[in-house]
């Protein structure tokens, strides 16, 4: 429920406007937070994003069709893949093509890549916002191996641009699977590593424990989805209750926690870095090396989708992550939405959570909900 | 807080003893990956078509002039050329490139002072990665384009073979729009058209099943439509960039696909029927594709037209030339009556010279158009071809157009390779006689149309290639006769030309017929004007050497068709009768456009 | 699934819905006018328990007019989507605000009123800034506003461009004199 | 403030006002004192930027641009995609540090700003303050296309096109995204320019102060800050 923030009177000397931002140090991307003080309690905050505001919903109305393929995966930077493959998706549903299966298993693939080189960007961050600088050190340096991957798998590090509608753009190269295989066992190793260094940390477990809970009952109020949803006891995974591309023929568990603070969120996501790592290994060795990739297109300069109207969604790391999309027939898209998670999580949630928090966990509560900007504003 | 939350952190030391993670030399140790998307090279096979700047949705690449390249047909002589202002390097104009001439080097680094330096055009301009062999480049099993051309129904070859009935059987509607959504509009095939129809406007209308917009753009510069749609010899699609990776679109039939789902009685309120009169008229000689092409455009023109034709019916060579089952007679008359309902007179079984003499018609009319097409067969040249049971092509099929029986026999050997000889060869089959084509040259040199080639090799011709005709000599019967030709080797020309066949004076063969059947070219027959005219034109191996507008020296006399230019076939025609329209207009005082 | 049937019948007695469109087996979208819209959220949020709001958003049918709101709720027990439908004018276009019934619904209606210009009566920093700060053109997502034209002329773009269709270039290159289009037929 | 008029279209004179902590107000200290604050006056400096005058000796000012070629502390401002890219610089695998590049949080205690590709209008105003408020000799880069011609959000009602009409460029990198590594090739670039002493973008910056803050007035239009602030 919306709380009306309390009415401060600035003047009056007892408290101090202090504005986090525009670079805020919590997060992935740029946002301020305009925090009102009481020493360094906060007793107001409030969001503010645009910074990243580049108008997307309505380029792409006046792109068609394949031209919007290169410019969705730029919506949500550290994590592109999820763009293009709901983009995707809601295509193909609206279009009615059908990907191929070794299209699904290198999609498949993919996501799960990116979802562990995005979670170890986010363990950097957790690291550094509790001062463990060695721990993004590390973390980041991995990233950049998971990179490397990409960069031979799609030809470019960060925006691949790899899951066209209708399948993938190119097969998995040779040798792909060892040096993958290589990969996910030095990340694994670093894992372990870091649960030693960070999560027995007992500075971490101290600044993190019983920070900013989500009580159970918030979850449904603000929407929460992911791993903060899951993390506040909810078994809730839509890689399990909706199963998408062959997620239901891989093996995963889904994690949860009760704890519902900082602590447990960051656990969740440990925990499914390891779940991450058992998915691409099973998809490496399923991952069919024959057939077709791509299904049967229509000429793209000119592709009319059928009107209509969809939601696909999917699992990201942050959560529920869906585009809506609107056709009428044309070679343009009437209407996209693209529902990021971290629209309610960085905004609602964060203004309330931070209330009654310290100036010096602000950039540690705003990491532990894992929220990327681009996406808020797109 | 345990002991063990206490120790657990200092684990970090343990890595303090692995090899450094460190790039040495992070931008020379580091190149792209084989697959990596960086700057972008383009090959000699770029013919400039276009279809990556309509891909890209960031405006980042220009089609521009390159100079010392000259454009030809299939060549529009632009390259792209990109500003890397604006590229975001998704590569979706390598995966469109009609030619997969442009691809992506591995190099991605560009670092300068000056804004407005990212502008290069690829494969042109001197870049440190035109050299490059690796980066990104379209996988084979991956296409944004259709590549393979909707197959058309057709008869069988069994069935076609029996009689005179239409061997294509048109697009489905649904065919057409899937064959025209192959299109991607270039219209690099424009300059080829002789007729410079615009052909990605009226592919796009069969895409949006809009046949009235498609009718009004066709008979912007083509009213034989239904003919063309049929017949036309589509040089368009020898140049159409989609046949680069696999089947170039069928334009001639997507044409078609208009006017069959257009009927006759709509035409004349699609395309209208204002027709004003100026008060001047125009003398048309010759009713076939090029004059009545002439008779239409002068006619919307507010010119009254007299066409003067020889035959009993309008449509030259399309109607005695061309057999039916090809181009059926109710297609033909849909095209010319139109025309005729616009006003246009045609004055049939008038021979020009015979009839009516040249000089009346420059007297009576403002100025003449003529258009008299080739109908005289060319010689073999060869001893005996005198022989009665020698037939010309062209005889054969005036006298099946005109329903009478050509007399050809059981056995039949036709001479020649072009449409003539497969149009004899193919009648002749469907009157039940067993064909042999004598060609001179490979059968790829053949000057037919691919299809007609094929499809006369599906319904039973036997195509003897290589096969030069020596002499013909009596049978033993009189309703037979006998040739001899020689085999033949093709030799390089020294000049440069296409190779020679040489007659090998040991390989001769010898073989009786019911008849011969040549079909080795048409010459033009124009002695009806008078000769002090014919001093005034310029001639050419017997044909018209027309000036700017197809006007010839004789100033009132504008000429076309067959008997006007080198590529004597339908649809030049048709562009010369337009084009000596215009001519006629200006020439009268008309719009200075004109 | 017959949940969207039997739930769809459940409200109809009740409340005017139009345009039922069953999009997949978790997915329905449908109508309601726009004075029985907030009332129908809180009934299918209470009683039907579609407890989750994953987004609002609007379509711009410009040449219809109006705008259609579009309410995504989530039912995590069936895990079934409903997509709610609302016509607002648009030349005019308010409605009732649910920033009561779910917290981030205030930050959509906030996102609403700059891109569209929609009013939310009552919701809270409704007229802050969203995204945009210091706008001061028509709401950027109504489909009349030109992006690229606006961009242009408040932007601009780096001068040293210029392209050649490939039709037209060759044209003037290798057929000048059939370029008059003076005396054309047909039309 | 967003009060709808028919066309919707607002008067930037009067639609934005100064945010309420800017006007001039009152304060009650904790001893109860009453102090007069108007924070346009008081907060910011009203001095005009000055030239950065070089050293009247060629050998010192060279020694100068050595020593300013081997500091390049960058503002730890990702104002764009590139952003992402920036932090495997900072990691062991490509170590800028040891070029003597290292990330600073605040303005003042930087000297290179990095706009890491796309500005939107409200990033636009925080790189202006925060450029402003770096220290002569300051360098920037623009980093991607978007810099340069306003890359893939070329039609976007949000974003730049032409970054130099804004900030004084040094140097540009090409790219969507730039690799760590053309950043890495783009500061090398950099430094060589600096030990040219051709990298004068700040001088540029004060010799032309009208023509920028025109041009940032032009896309800015809820301006709400002094003209000069460092």
């Amino acid at each position: 429920m919306f709380e009306p923030t309390p009415q401060v009177d600035l003047s009056s000397g007892k408290y101090l406007k202090l504005w986090q931002g525009p670079q805020h140090p919590g997060i992935t991307g740029n946002m301020a937070l305009e925090l009102t003080t009481m020493g360094d309690e906060i007793v107001d905050c409030k969001t503010h994003v645009g910074y990243l505001h580049r108008g997307f919903e309505k380029l792409m109305e006046r792109r068609t069709f394949i031209q919007n393929f290169p410019i969705v995966c730029r919506i949500a930077v550290p994590e592109p893949t999820f763009n293009e493959y709901l983009y995707a998706a809601v295509v193909e549903e609206l279009t009615g093509i059908e990907s191929p299966e070794r299209a699904e298993w290198i999609r498949t693939l993919n996501l799960e890549l990116m979802r562990l080189a995005s979670y170890l960007m986010w363990l950097g961050g957790i690291g550094a916002a509790f001062g463990q600088g060695t721990v993004y050190q590390w973390t980041v340096t991995h990233r950049d191996y998971i990179l490397d991957l990409f960069e031979e798998m799609t030809g470019a590090r960060v925006y691949h641009m790899y899951i066209v509608p209708g399948g993938v753009r190119g097969r998995l190269p040779e040798g792909f699977e060892e040096r993958c295989n290589d990969v996910l066992n030095r990340v694994e190793k670093l894992l372990f590593d870091v649960e030693k260094v960070l999560f027995n940390n007992f500075v971490f477990k101290k600044r993190t424990k019983g920070l900013g809970v989500i009580a159970p009952e918030m979850v449904d109020q603000y929407g929460i989805t992911g791993p903060n949803q899951r993390a506040a006891g909810f078994v809730r995974d839509l890689r399990r209750d909706a199963p998408y591309l062959v997620y239901d023929q891989l093996e995963f568990d889904v994690i949860t926690a009760t704890e519902s603070d900082a602590y447990a969120r960051s656990w969740v996501r440990y925990q499914e870095m390891h779940q991450g790592i058992r998915m691409l290994r099973q998809c490496l060795e399923r991952t069919p090396r024959e057939g077709p990739f791509q299904a049967r297109m229509p000429n793209v300069l000119h592709w009319e989708v059928p009107a209509g109207e969809t939601y696909v969604k999917a699992e990201c790391t942050r959560g529920e992550y869906g585009y809506y999309m609107v056709t009428d027939g044309s070679e343009y898209v009437r209407r996209v939405h693209v529902r990021g998670p971290s629209y309610t999580h960085a905004i609602a949630l964060m203004e309330k959570l931070a209330v009654g928090t310290n100036i010096a966990d602000t950039a540690g509560l705003m990491v532990s909900l894992h929220t990327y900007p681009p996406e808020i504003e797109r | 807080m345990s002991l063990k939350d206490l120790i657990s952190p200092f684990y970090v030391w343990q890595r303090a003893f692995e090899k450094p993670y460190t790039q040495k030399r992070p931008i020379e140790d580091r190149p792209g990956a084989p697959r990596y998307r960086g700057f972008h090279m383009n090959s000699e096979d770029c013919i400039g078509c276009g279809t990556c700047e309509s891909i890209c949705q960031n405006r980042a690449i220009d089609m521009v002039p390159v100079e010392g390249l000259e454009q030809r047909p299939g060549d529009s002589g632009l390259r792209p050329r990109f500003d890397y202002g604006r590229c975001c390097w998704c590569a979706l104009c390598v995966d469109i490139c009609t030619t997969r001439s442009l691809h992506l080097s591995n190099h991605y680094a560009w670092v300068t002072e000056d804004p407005d330096a990212f502008h290069f055009t690829a494969g042109t301009d001197p870049m440190p990665w035109n050299e490059n062999s690796l980066g990104y480049r379209r996988d084979d099993d991956y296409h944004l384009l259709v590549h393979d051309r909707i197959e058309m129904e057709m008869l069988g070859p069994d069935e076609s073979v029996r009689g005179f009935d239409e061997v294509m059987k048109g697009y489905t509607e649904e065919q057409a729009v899937l064959e025209a959504d192959r299109c991607v509009e270039c219209g690099i095939c424009v300059a080829t058209c002789p007729a410079h129809m615009s052909v990605p406007d009226y592919i796009r209308s069969v895409r949006k099943r809009d046949y009235e917009t498609g009718l009004r753009l066709l008979y912007e510069t083509n009213p034989f439509s239904s003919t063309c749609g049929r017949i036309c010899t589509h040089r368009c699609e020898t140049v159409c960039v989609m046949g680069y990776q696999g089947d170039p679109i069928a334009i001639r039939f997507l044409k078609r696909a208009i006017v069959d789902r257009v009927p006759a009685e709509r035409y004349r309120e699609i395309l209208g029927d204002d027709v004003s009169d100026n008060g001047r008229t125009v003398g048309v000689i010759g009713a076939g594709p090029g004059g009545m092409s002439a008779a239409y455009y002068l006619r919307r023109l507010g010119y009254g037209v007299t066409v003067y034709e020889a035959q009993a019916r309008a449509g030259g060579m399309l109607r005695y030339g061309v057999p039916s089952y090809r181009l059926p007679d109710d297609q033909l008359d849909k095209d010319i009556d139109y025309i005729r309902s616009l006003g246009v007179e045609v004055r049939f079984n008038t021979l020009v010279g015979r009839d009516v003499t040249f000089q009346s018609l420059l007297d009576t009319h403002d100025a003449v158009f003529l258009a008299v097409g080739l109908n005289q067969p060319s010689a073999l040249r060869i001893n005996g071809e005198e022989h009665p049971r020698v037939l010309s092509g062209l005889k054969v099929l005036d006298d099946v157009a005109n329903g009478l029986d050509p007399g050809i026999g059981r056995k039949v050997a036709v001479i020649g390779g072009g449409n003539v000889a497969m149009d004899a060869a193919r009648v002749s089959r469907r009157m039940g006689a067993e064909v042999t084509v004598l060609y001179r040259r490979r059968i790829e040199d053949m000057p037919a149309d691919p299809d007609e080639i094929h499809e006369s090799q599906a319904e039973g011709c036997t195509l003897v290639a290589q096969a030069i005709p020596v002499e013909i000599k009596p049978a033993a019967s009189e309703a037979q006769v006998t040739i001899v030709w020689g085999e033949a080797e093709m030799v390089a020309d020294d000049k440069g030309g296409r190779p020679r066949p040489v007659l090998q004076e040991d390989r001769m063969h010898e073989e009786t017929y019911d008849c011969v059947i040549a079909a080795i070219g048409q010459g033009g027959q124009i002695d009806f004007i008078p000769s002090d005219y014919r001093e005034q034109i310029e001639f050419k191996w017997n044909k018209f050497v027309p000036g700017d507008y197809q006007q010839t020296g004789l100033a009132k006399l504008f000429v076309g068709g067959d008997i006007a230019n080198s590529r004597a076939d339908a649809i030049s025609a048709i562009e010369d009768g337009h084009h000596a329209a215009r001519g006629i207009h200006r020439f009268l005082g008309g719009s200075a456009d004109a | 699934m017959s949940t969207a049937t039997d739930l769809l019948e459940r409200f109809g007695t009740n409340y005017r819905i139009s345009e039922v469109n069953e999009q997949k087996a978790d997915l329905t979208f449908f109508k309601v006018p726009k004075d029985q819209a907030v009332r129908l959220l809180r009934e299918l949020r209470d009683d039907a328990g579609y407890t989750h709001l994953a987004f609002l958003t609007n379509i711009d049918y410009i040449e219809r007019g109006i705008f259609t709101l579009n309410y995504m709720l989530h039912n995590y027990d069936t895990r079934h989507t409903l997509g709610m439908h609302v016509d607002l004018d648009r030349d005019n276009a308010e409605m009732e605000s649910i920033h009561n019934m779910w917290a981030q619904a205030a930050t959509y209606q906030r996102e609403l009123r700059e891109m569209y210009g929609i009013r939310f009566p009552g919701s809270p920093r409704l007229d802050d800034d969203f995204c945009l700060e210091g706008w001061d053109q028509i709401p950027p997502m109504r489909k009349e506003f030109d992006t690229a034209a606006f961009s242009l002329a408040r932007f601009y773009s780096r001068d040293g461009r210029g392209t050649e269709d490939p039709r037209e270039h060759m044209k003037q290159q290798l057929y000048p004199t059939h370029t008059d289009d003076a005396p054309e037929g047909g039309n | 403030m967003k009060d709808m008029d028919k066309s919707f279209k607002k008067d930037t004179e009067t639609e934005f006002p100064l945010r309420e902590e800017m006007r001039p107000h009152q304060v009650t200290a904790p001893d109860g004192q009453v102090i007069d604050i108007d924070p346009l006056q008081d907060y910011f400096c009203q001095e005009p930027p000055k030239v950065h005058a070089k050293s009247y000796f060629k050998i010192v000012e060279d020694f100068y641009n050595w020593a300013r070629a081997h500091s390049l502390w960058i503002l730890g401002f990702g104002t764009g995609c590139g952003a992402i890219e920036m932090r495997p610089l900072m990691t062991p695998r490509f170590d800028a540090y040891r070029y003597g590049i290292q990330w600073r949080p605040t303005p003042r205690q930087a000297n290179l700003l990095v706009i890491s590709g796309y500005l939107s209008v409200k990033t636009l105003k925080r790189a202006i303050r925060a450029y402003e408020q770096m220290p002569a000799p300051k360098y920037v880069v623009g980093l991607g296309s978007c810099t340069i011609n306003g890359g893939m959000y070329w039609d976007s009602y949000n974003t730049i096109n032409k970054f130099d009409e804004f900030l004084p460029v040094d140097l540009y990198i090409t790219g969507c995204m730039p690799r760590p590594e053309v950043l890495m090739a783009g500061v090398l670039e950099l430094k060589k320019k600096i030990k040219e002493g051709r990298a004068d973008g700040a001088n540029r910056y004060v010799e032309n102060f009208e023509w920028y803050k025109a041009n940032q007035k032009r896309v800015i239009k809820n301006w709400n800050m002094p003209d000069y602030n460092w």
